[in-house]
């Protein structure tokens, strides 16, 4: 493999003594779409925290271009872009500031801001505080740096939450493009994802009953 | 992709973005002043007006009422960023996070300390403070305000993930303020009486500078582990 | 006229500071706040006029846009 | 009563009627308080015990009397528009806060540079001196609710709910206040009991305080046409004011 | 359908819910309890040890002490059920809305209010408080501290939906709590010196009554106000 | 009509000296489930909190039976169940305390609350506190709520959010048990509805930039 990026190496996660997952080894490699998938509960979140280094596993690691995360922290994190289920937003500054503040802990580029609005449909607003924007606006806010990342991994929690289909359809154009120029994208969504499966990888977790 | 951010860059940044947060709420800028003032009102309410009692314990009050405000404005340094996700959008940055963590700190002090220091001289009035100490008394704030600021966030840090909050966060930092009040009141009661204080004021800034080396480690560990 | 001179009144008895520090207080507190809400006035009127150029200005950009998307 | 008000709650109505009262309020006010200013400074005679120092009387009692009655008023507004659902009602209540602060700030001042002279002290925890001090943060407090309301309607009306309650407070605070200095203090300071004030002395007072009022009248009123507006954004006739007035 | 719930089951389970949420969040019983004494200990240390001025203002302490530390734990009252929609719900239910409301601010009082008289005894010694003022202590504790959460609940419910929170809120409210203070130590301090007490402890009671049954309506229509 | 549960008369909603709907009218009857549209930010949220009462129209009411709400909140409250963008599930208490807690609030039957919690998969959850569950697990806890409802009208506000696929189904065939019962939903989602187009009343929002 030439181009490997991300590659889990017998993560196990236990919450409250319950096995979620168990010695889970996968690689993402550069072009690929890989979708986390299961029922509510299974612990979707928790590997998608695990692989950004947020939370640490019961057992195993998390190796970025073949080292622990730990140890190239700030490469890795220069090459990471992560939007959970929090959308990050403050309410109190307005989009463009949201974004831009966003952008620079990145080392993303901030030139190109309104276009980056424009493209989340929110243009007009960009100077209203994000407390007076509505649910799905907010986390428009957060995925218009998605248009302005330079890094290569891409991990979302729930992209499509809150967002129209419209936005959604727009979403997935953008991951194509991203994936085509080099990049990877993990993400969950409940919702199915409207791109060729020989593209999407799957990764499928379940309540570990048995 | 930029260039990536220089130390200084970083730190500027983070710093505008707290300020500019502070002055949207337009009521951060004044309140935790506003609750200073309040608090130093009670004791003479609750004490009674009686002149000679209120000069021997002003500098007792007002740095209580200092702490006291700053420890109820401690609460937003992180709880707000922790509850919306842009606290784990900082611990994902490359940069640093020492350097954030730090400008945090100085924009909560900006917000806090130096309007209690401008206030301190007016109320100290109202508590009829021998007059020799108000110079004593502007040094230890000055000196002292920002150990309180850098040593709360570390209490903040840790209690940020849980709900309980406030009062638990009491708890962890007042004790650690103890030292930073003993040494404070002592050297404005000294200047009081005429003696010399200078001994006090270096021991504070020698806090000062333990503080300011160290706690940024603190806070942001506090910070990696309580967000796990 | 009560004062013989004018320094006499300037001078108000000796008591100048605290006259006039009381005076000059409550007219500059005054006026500040007169000034303030009259001036409020112009910048509400322009802040919704701004407002309402923006609202004109996009109901143009999404016309625009609606009648883009289609083909693309 | 309530027909002859019923025109002006329409928004419109009201604010035309504020505008034509503006001009009289602001000629008036600025007559009066120049007369009453003069007289007070330059001719009043001088109290032959407090000496010139007395003539901080007429900015201090003016404002401080009228400190409580702004207050009143807005208690009033806020009352009304919770009975009666009178919007505007708010919107007065909220012109009115800043002007009431601002009144008790000057007492404050006036009183604290008056007492410098005659008590040799800034500041004592006298009765009146203390309640004026806790009006102050009353006021701050309401104001600083309105502020923090973004929607100015609910700004309105939790402003008012604070209104209210303080108001079922001011006379405890103030029976309280002046029962727990009585206690610790034997010998009241005597000199802010009312003096027996002669005719020429008593006289100027009087017009400062209706000049006073008359001002508090012309302010509140170009307050109350901003709040018109800005809680009516987006009504036609807002339109054509900026129409008329931008241009 | 079920029997709609007749008030007093409404009170109650409401009440038991909001007293099972402090006890899951164990810290909410203690900390309201630990910030009182830890506010109380740093008096002696910022004013210095001598006996006969903490005598002196001992109940001004106790009482300033009570009041911040009521005030410190109001915030949880409506907050946490405001951000998780919790207090929506409430709006929405058929209940009459001043009866949950009593319950939660009972609920807040038991959890503050008990334990601070619970504990003051303790504290009055350590600030060598006259032994014959400690019936009035309770006594005030007793009757004023239910006012606190009364009407402290007032300014939550007014600021629930606002960020600032905190600081805000006090400066809403401490005015308004400045007559329980005055009244309660005076009436300690009238205790002390073995004068008659039972005319400040009736105003106290009045002041008491009038709260409970104007508060909860208040409160109601803050909180219909504040989550609009 | 027989059976008009809740009408809409003339609303007006403005947002920051924006016009989200005007003058807006329409009516609900026992046995329709109704559909808000709209992209994000349309007014979809404003207008359910409206209509139950939790925000004011700028302009207008809505009547529950032909009366004022706000005349006679009591009846129309025991006859309503929201749910909102916030689940309003307290993560200190388990699940099987939240669903108590908000059946009795709503003079709910309070008996067979596990198998409420069953038909929302959560058997075997039911004792561990919220705060220990994940995304779709809490929204679940609110929606349990719907299985034990005796009242008429259900305004949910995107109650598909972070539910999976086989959840979806479920409150899908819930919802038509609850309109074949005289019942009436109101409801925004950004996901297609799986339910007869007949049965489905529609109401677009759009940005009123026209
Ligand atoms: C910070 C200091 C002071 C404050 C806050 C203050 C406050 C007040 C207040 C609130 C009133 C209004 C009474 C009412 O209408 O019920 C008042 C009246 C008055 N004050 Fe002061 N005062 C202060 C200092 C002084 C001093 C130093 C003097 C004179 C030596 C003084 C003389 C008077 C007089 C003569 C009145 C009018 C009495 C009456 O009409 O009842 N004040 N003051
Ligand atoms: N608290 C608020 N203050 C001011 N304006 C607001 C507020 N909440 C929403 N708005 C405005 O109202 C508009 C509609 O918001 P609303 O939440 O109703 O949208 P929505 O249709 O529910 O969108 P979504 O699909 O994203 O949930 C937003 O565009 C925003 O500008
Ligand atoms: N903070 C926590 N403490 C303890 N256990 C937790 C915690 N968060 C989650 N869990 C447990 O981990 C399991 C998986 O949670 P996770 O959030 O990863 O699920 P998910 O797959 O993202 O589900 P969803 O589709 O609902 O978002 C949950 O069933 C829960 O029991
Ligand atoms: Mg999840
Ligand atoms: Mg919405």
């Amino acid at each position: 493999m030439s181009d490997l990026l991300l590659s889990a190496d017998q993560l196990t996660c236990i919450r409250e003594d319950r096995i979620l997952f168990d010695q889970l080894s996968f690689e993402v490699t550069a072009g690929e779409l890989i979708q986390v998938e299961g029922p509510n509960g299974a612990g979707k979140t928790s590997l998608l925290r695990i692989l950004a280094g947020l939370s640490r596993p019961y057992d195993g690691r998390v190796n970025y271009k073949q080292q622990d995360i730990t140890q190239v922290r700030e490469e890795f994190y220069n090459d990471l872009t992560f939007i959970g289920h929090l959308a990050g937003v403050k309410s109190e500054l307005s989009a463009e500031q949201n974004l831009a503040f966003n952008l620079q802990l990145q080392n993303d580029d901030t030139t190109g801001l309104e276009q980056a609005l424009d493209q989340v449909n929110l243009t007009g607003f960009e100077h209203a505080p994000a407390a007076f924007l509505s649910a799905g606006q907010n986390r428009r806010i957060a995925l218009a740096r998605l248009w302005q990342s330079h890094s290569k991994i891409w991990i979302l929690d729930e992209p499509f939450t809150a967002i129209d289909k419209t936005g959604v359809e727009k979403l997935e154009r953008l991951f194509i493009h991203h994936i085509d120029n080099g990049g990877c994208v993990i993400l969950t969504s409940h919702q199915d994802i409207q791109i060729g499966a020989q593209r999407l990888k799957r990764i499928t977790l379940d309540y570990n009953f048995e | 992709m930029n260039q990536p951010l220089s130390y200084w860059q970083t730190f500027s940044i983070v710093l505008m973005r707290d300020l500019k947060v502070a002055v949207r709420n337009k009521g951060d800028v004044f309140n935790p002043l506003i609750f200073f003032v309040i608090v130093i009102t009670l004791f003479p309410l609750g004490i009674g007006p009686e002149g000679n009692t209120l000069t021997r314990i002003a500098p007792g009050i007002i740095w209580v009422a200092a702490l006291l405000s700053a420890l109820l404005s401690l609460e937003r340094l992180f709880k707000n960023d922790y509850s919306d996700g842009s606290l784990e959008q900082m611990l994902l940055s490359p940069q640093p996070l020492f350097i954030m963590v730090f400008a945090k700190v100085l924009a909560h002090w900006i917000l806090t300390g130096i309007p209690i220091i401008l206030a301190a001289p007016l109320l100290a009035l109202l508590l009829q403070l021998e007059t020799n100490a108000y110079g004593a008394m502007l040094a230890t704030l000055a000196l002292g305000t920002p150990i309180l600021s850098l040593i709360g966030a570390i209490g903040v840090a840790l209690t940020v993930g849980i709900k309980k909050g406030g009062v638990l966060l009491s708890l962890l930092i007042l004790p650690l303020y103890i030292p930073v009040l003993i040494f404070a009141t002592g050297a404005i009661e000294a200047a009081a009486l005429g003696l010399p204080y200078s001994g006090h004021l270096a021991i504070i800034a020698a806090l000062l500078v333990g503080a300011l080396t160290l706690a940024p480690f603190a806070i942001g560990a506090a910070l990696r582990v309580s967000t796990n | 006229m009560h004062f013989a001179n004018f320094n006499d009144f300037i001078d108000m008895g000796g008591y100048a500071f605290f006259v006039w520090l009381s005076y000059g207080c409550a007219f500059f507190l005054i006026i500040s706040l007169t000034v303030v809400s009259v001036r409020r006035r112009k910048s509400l009127l322009r802040e919704i006029q701004s407002k309402q150029q923006r609202d004109e200005k996009l109901k143009q950009l999404r016309k625009g846009k609606n009648s883009n998307e289609p083909k693309t | 009563m309530w027909k002859w008000l019923h025109p002006y709650a329409k928004p419109e109505r009201s604010y035309q009627l504020a505008s034509t009262l503006l001009p009289w309020f602001s000629v008036l006010s600025i007559t009066t308080l120049l007369i009453g200013i003069i007289w007070a400074l330059g001719f009043a005679p001088v109290d032959y015990q407090q000496g010139e120092s007395y003539r901080i009387i007429y900015v201090h009692v003016p404002a401080a009397t009228l400190s409580m009655s702004v207050y009143m008023a807005m208690a009033t507004a806020a009352l009304v528009s919770m009975v009666w659902q009178l919007k505007l009602a708010d919107a007065a209540a909220a012109a009115m806060a800043p002007i009431g602060a601002v009144l008790t700030t000057i007492a404050l001042i006036t009183g604290a540079a008056w007492g410098k002279p005659m008590w040799g002290t800034w500041w004592v925890w006298d009765a009146r001196l203390t309640s004026e001090l806790i009006l102050l943060f009353l006021y701050l407090g309401i104001i600083a609710l309105h502020n923090a309301f973004d929607d100015k309607v609910l700004a309105g009306r939790a402003a008012g709910i604070l209104t209210l309650v303080g108001v079922v407070n001011i006379p405890i605070i103030k029976y309280s206040v002046e029962w727990w200095n009585t206690l610790h203090q034997g010998a009241t300071i005597s000199k802010l009991d009312k003096p027996s004030m002669s005719t020429d002395m008593l006289l100027p007072l009087l017009v400062n305080i209706l000049g006073f009022v008359l001002m508090i009248g012309a302010i509140t009123l170009i307050r109350f046409r901003n709040e018109v507006i800005a809680r009516n954004a987006m009504r036609p006739w807002v339109k054509e004011l900026i129409a008329k007035e931008l241009k």
